[in-house]
């Protein structure tokens, strides 16, 4: 790595490191966080400096170490709770929806549950079917919780501090493709409020909305547009609960035309969410039907070919923007 | 309260109301209300603003009084009972 | 079967010239179509029809001076059942109308909220399916620009969005064409809202035969009044003359209903409620239309606080979409800074303007002594095709009676 | 039946019990306060009862009638920066651990001045003042939790330990062994306490499990774990006194099984066709309040007046526990969403 850059791994681990150092009621607990360092390499280094009480590696027990997290967190520990992929987060889903998400609601006000719950998401690594998959949306569906996807270096590095100052238990996804991503080395300012969405690029023509592992398809395809003269605004929405919509509907009555990037299937998507909102909100702004590009609905297959075609490409999404500003090609 | 303070306050309480007002080459004799292009509603609310701030309360048969922003200082400075004379 | 007569636009039309046939037999037809154009003493007006159905047969030709009343064209109904000398409930209401629809059209009824949908008059004369030829795809952004600057889009064929969809583009094109303007050139607000109005007035200009009414109307009562209620109050409560001729207006006007309401597709439409639309010139140049609503029923201190909001709303960018919109009149105040009088120029689809010049003294004649007088000039600015000069005249003299007794307002 | 239970020795402690001598010694007052306790939990549940009929109270209402050893006497020898963690049969822990008693019948009414706002309901109450934590209506669902907060207490350096109460039928569940491995890997201050009533909801342990005497799982994990009367209230306090006071020398977590009963239905809709009517019959005569009763008169510890006056004190708590639930507000519908995030609402 050259000097003066960071990576997304890198970004997690130091954002890990600096939470320990600052807070003792910070611990990292996961399936080989420790010895191992991390299924994606995340936590080497940090059982040497932290020790194995405060890295703590755990049995492959997902519900019973992520209920324990919820647990050290009522008791007035800071857990981050690692999970290997979201896949792996289901066998966890009973303590996260019906525990987490629930208890302060359920004791009206009285316990807090402020834990981080880091997981691994999407496809791009020909993991096949049951490490691949973008299941975000099903924890952005449960009020309680909150549900962030950092998608740049600067917010990989910075949001997990506010994700720990949160008083609520917040689900942090890190897409798998992003890790070998680099980036200059960020500062705190790179990394605004948490749950605000971010505007990536500016333009005037369209919104792409996005997230995590899609932002920088979504980018990659505004620059080839602006090439061809046409411009188009790139949303992060870095938080998926709570929704910021106050930005979505702010980009959408600018730029009148709404295109959603979203890597989890497109039936009751996040995606579908954001359209139906905008439908809702900004209904005599729209100058166009709003669209979305999601995953094919299959399981996500291992070769490359089919990888690639099941998920959101740069291409698709360059078509797609064309279509809706009339300039070639039709609308699905 | 001096009559600059009482001008500062003024211009400050207009460009509230017509923010485009080009106050700085504005003659302090010649009808405000021309040169500023104030209506009805903007010269009350003005006057309201005035009231509110400067405490000083300007009945509608003293409109005539203060029509430029040098007679307008002025009837303020005289209905105001801590102005000091030492002007600018 | 139902025959179509020469329609009658006013009560001294005897006859009209059937200036342009806009169907043929076997054409389909739907309620609100414009089937033919009828060259009349005061011009040509748009003959629409008023069922669902086919054209059967035209029984005058073009050019043909015909009575009012006297057959023109045979049509056959949608819905025979149906009785055919029905009279519509709402002779018009381009928005918010329920189209009855042929079975075959059972798509374009769904959205009750939004306009009617016409049928394609290509070449294809007898779509079986038209559930899918006969609609007119348009942008919500594009309908929305649309109906604020009245521009009719039907008249597009296809628009450049995506599948032959008007987008807000091709509306602001079809603006831009009606100004004389070719390019339109990615414009600052500013810009925007200059261009906005020359759409606006260039058509009605072009599409309004109006007529011009003024009146000087004397003032010392209303002043006598206004500085009794002043006296005394604090600046927040204080009353400006404007309030009380806002006032005047308002309450003037449900008496002429003709002044009041739109005209929307060759027919007026009067509006009960009188939404006062208030011209409110912006410092940095410009001009916005705000909707005073129920204005009838204000008395002038809620005039005064309903004005006072909503200029500076205006000015500071919060008026409400509803202000933007519902304006069945409008008043232009020129205020005490301002001209003599104006003649002013009328926001399509309403049909009347009034203008309210400066408050000055003049000699006044009463009883063959001169005195000094203190008045103000009211013009109007009127849509002959829906009223006459004489109404108009009316309206002005109710108002100057409602300011001479300003206790009538309250 | 009474020879079962140890001779009264007065001491002023009221309660007294060295390693050496595994029973424990309790005087009047003690053994008058463990029967106060239990009646407290049984004459207000039977209220509830008659309120739930008269849809006072509504949803599910799961009463603990017959299993009260447990709760009281295992909430004798905890200390008040202990932790509880219960189940939706939660009344009784509840009451035993301290939580007033009106509140959680205000709970239970829905009221705003419930223990939880009203929210919760009969399944989910809550005291964090109490460090009394729910009321948890997913089976085996507070076991983690309950590793969670004992391993809290112990990364912080706390005295704490964590009691986690739950029945047989969590012990099917994947996070029952989860939660054991995990206390008994990381040796956390932890008791968990498993009242066998010997059916999860209609499903008799029998054919449910294949080894039914539960505590043999535990110490499959290396955990102490043993059996005990769970309808003699002596016996349950007397065994959690030894585990807790070994938790709290550092003996990592221990599982304690009380074998009980529950008299009623799982809920109150509930026609019990999974038992027999003889077989309650059988086990209500060995009933926890009736058993201390039957002793304490025998060895003349308790006169008719003295069990009258004590069915009279807990009547006019119940009576005034009522009252203030019928007090009590409904939550304005306005704060619906109201402390789903945040600090706090209290």
């Amino acid at each position: 790595m050259k000097e003066n850059t960071l990576s997304y791994r890198d970004a997690v681990h130091e954002a890990i490191a600096e939470a320990m150092r600052q807070d003792e009621r910070v611990f990292l607990m996961g399936e080989d966080v420790g010895n191992y360092g991390g299924c994606y390499a995340v936590s080497k280094g940090l059982s040497a400096e932290f020790g194995p009480q405060r890295i703590m590696d755990t049995p492959l027990s997902e519900s019973g170490f992520v209920g324990a997290g919820i647990g050290a967190a009522m008791g007035g520990m800071r857990p981050i709770v690692e999970i290997m992929t979201v896949n792996f987060s289901l066998l966890a889903l009973d303590q996260i929806v019906n525990n987490a998400a629930t208890l302060r609601h359920m004791s009206g006000g009285q316990i807090g549950v402020p834990l981080v719950i880091r997981m691994a998401t999407g496809s791009g690594k020909q993991l096949a079917a049951q490490h691949s998959h973008s299941l975000e949306n099903w924890y952005a569906h449960v009020p309680g919780i909150k549900v962030l996807a950092p998608a740049t270096i600067a917010d990989a590095r910075y949001m997990l501090a506010m994700a720990l100052a949160d008083p609520d238990p917040v689900v942090l996804f890190e897409h798998v493709m992003l890790y070998n991503e680099t980036a200059a080395l960020p500062t705190p300012a790179d990394c605004p409020d948490m749950h605000k969405a971010v505007v990536r690029k500016s333009g005037t023509q369209l919104s792409l909305i996005t997230y995590g592992g899609s932002l920088g398809k979504a980018l990659e395809a505004a620059t080839l547009l602006q090439e061809q003269g046409l411009s188009v605004e790139v949303l992060d929405l870095r938080c998926l609960r709570p929704l910021d919509t106050a930005s979505i509907f702010a980009s959408v009555d600018k730029t009148k035309r709404l295109l959603v990037v979203d890597e989890g299937w497109r039936t009751g998507s996040l995606a579908a969410e954001i359209c139906a909102a905008v439908a809702e909100h900004c209904f005599w702004s729209l100058d166009a039907p709003p669209q979305r590009i999601c995953s094919v609905e299959v399981p996500i297959p291992y070769p490359r070919h089919l990888e690639l075609a099941a998920t959101p490409q740069v291409q698709q999404i360059v078509d797609l923007v064309l279509g809706l500003l009339g300039k070639q090609a039709g609308t699905k | 309260m001096s009559t600059q303070d009482i001008k500062t306050s003024l211009c400050r309480l207009i460009l509230q109301i017509a923010p485009e007002a080009d106050i700085d080459s504005l003659d302090p004799r010649a009808d405000m209300r021309d040169e500023l292009d104030l209506d009805s509603m903007d010269f009350l609310r003005l006057l309201t603003s005035i009231d509110k701030e400067i405490q000083v309360n300007i009945p509608e048969s003293d409109y005539g009084q203060v029509n430029s922003l040098q007679a307008l200082t002025e009837y303020i400075a005289k209905h105001r009972p801590d102005v000091s004379d030492n002007t600018e | 079967m139902k025959q179509l007569t020469m329609p009658s636009f006013g009560a001294d039309m005897a006859t009209g010239i059937i200036a342009q046939w806009k169907v043929q037999p076997g054409d389909k037809v739907q309620k609100g179509d414009i089937v033919a154009s009828i060259d009349t003493m005061k011009g040509l007006i748009d003959m629409e029809v008023f069922d669902d159905g086919v054209i059967n047969k035209l029984l005058a030709a073009e050019g043909e001076d015909i009575e009012v009343g006297q057959p023109i064209a045979q049509l056959t109904l949608a819905d025979e059942p149906r009785s055919a000398t029905e009279a519509p409930k709402h002779p018009q209401a381009p928005l918010g109308q329920k189209s009855i629809s042929a079975p075959k059209d059972k798509h374009q009824s769904r959205n009750p909220s939004a306009p009617r949908v016409d049928l394609a008059s290509d070449s294809d004369r007898f779509p079986e399916d038209n559930e899918v030829a006969g609609r007119r795809r348009i942008s919500p952004a594009a309908r929305q620009k649309a109906a604020e600057l009245a521009i009719d889009w039907r008249q597009l064929q296809t628009g450049s969005g995506p599948q032959g969809a008007i987008v807000l583009d091709d509306i602001m094109t079809m603006a831009k064409a009606s100004t004389g303007e070719a390019h339109y050139p990615e414009a600052d607000s500013s810009q925007q809202m200059r261009e906005a109005i020359a759409a606006v007035v260039s058509r009605s200009k072009r599409d309004i035969p109006h007529y011009y009414l003024q009146q000087d109307i004397q003032l010392d009562n209303a002043l006598a009044w206004l500085a009794e209620y002043n006296q005394g109050r604090t600046m927040d409560e204080r009353m400006l003359l404007s309030a009380l001729l806002y006032c005047a207006i308002a309450k003037a006007l449900p008496s002429f209903p003709q002044f009041n309401g739109f005209y929307l597709q060759g027919r007026y439409q009067a509006q009960e409620l009188v939404h006062l639309g208030n011209a409110i010139s912006l410092h940095g140049g410009g001009l916005m239309v705000a909707a005073i609503h129920h204005a009838q029923q204000l008395n002038p201190a809620q005039m005064m606080l309903k004005l006072r909001d909503q200029v500076l709303r205006a000015r500071e960018g919060g008026l409400r979409m509803s202000e933007m919109q519902d304006a069945t009149i409008t008043v232009s105040n020129l205020g005490d800074r301002g001209t003599d009088s104006m003649q002013s120029i009328i926001f399509p689809p309403q049909v009347a303007i009034v203008a309210l010049g400066r408050q000055r003294c003049v000699p006044w004649v009463v009883d063959e002594q001169v005195s000094i007088a203190h008045i103000v000039t009211v013009s109007l600015a009127a849509d002959h095709r829906v009223s006459d000069g004489h109404a108009g005249a009316r309206l002005l003299n109710k108002i100057d009676h409602l300011l001479q007794n300003p206790e009538l307002l309250i | 039946m009474p020879a079962r239970l140890p001779q009264i020795v007065l001491v002023k402690k009221g309660f007294v019990m060295t390693s050496n001598h595994p029973k424990p010694h309790m005087d009047k007052a003690h053994l008058h306060g463990l029967l106060k306790q239990m009646l407290r939990i049984r004459r207000f549940e039977e209220k509830c009862a008659e309120l739930y009929t008269q849809q006072q109270i509504r949803g599910f209402l799961h009463l603990y009638i017959g299993e009260e050893a447990v709760a009281v006497g295992i909430m004798q020898v905890l200390d008040p920066q202990d932790a509880v963690l219960s189940t939706y049969r939660e009344h009784g822990h509840a009451l035993a651990r301290g939580l007033d008693m009106g509140k959680v019948m205000a709970e239970l009414f829905g009221k705003v001045s419930g223990s939880s706002r009203g929210r919760g309901g009969s399944m989910h109450i809550f005291d964090s003042d109490k460090r009394f934590y729910g009321g948890n209506a997913i089976v085996a669902g507070a076991l983690p939790l309950a590793v969670g907060l004992a391993l809290a207490d112990k990364m912080q350096g706390k005295k704490g330990i964590t009691v986690c109460f739950f029945g047989e039928g969590a012990v099917a569940e994947g996070e029952f062994h989860e939660s054991l491995n995990l206390a008994q890997l990381w040796q956390l201050p932890l008791l968990f306490v498993c009242e066998n009533n010997g059916y999860a909801m209609g499903t008799a342990l029998a054919i449910s499990e294949s080894q039914p005497h539960i505590f043999i799982k535990a110490q499959s994990y290396g955990m102490q774990a043993e059996a005990v009367n769970g309808m003699n209230v002596v016996d349950v306090e007397a065994a959690a006194a030894r585990y807790c006071q070994a938790i709290r020398d550092g003996g990592g977590p221990h599982f304690l099984e009380c074998n009980t009963y529950r008299f009623r239905g799982h809920s109150m809709f509930d026609s019990q066709l999974y038992r027999t009517s003889e077989e309650v019959q059988q086990w209500q005569g060995k009933g926890p309040i009736v058993q201390l009763q039957n002793w304490l008169h025998s060895n003349h510890a308790l006169s008719s007046a003295e069990l009258q006056q004590l069915e009279l004190d807990v009547q006019q708590e119940i009576a005034s526990a009522v009252d203030f639930a019928e007090q009590g507000e409904f939550e304005d519908e306005s704060d619906l969403c109201l402390g789903l995030y945040g600090q706090g609402l209290l």
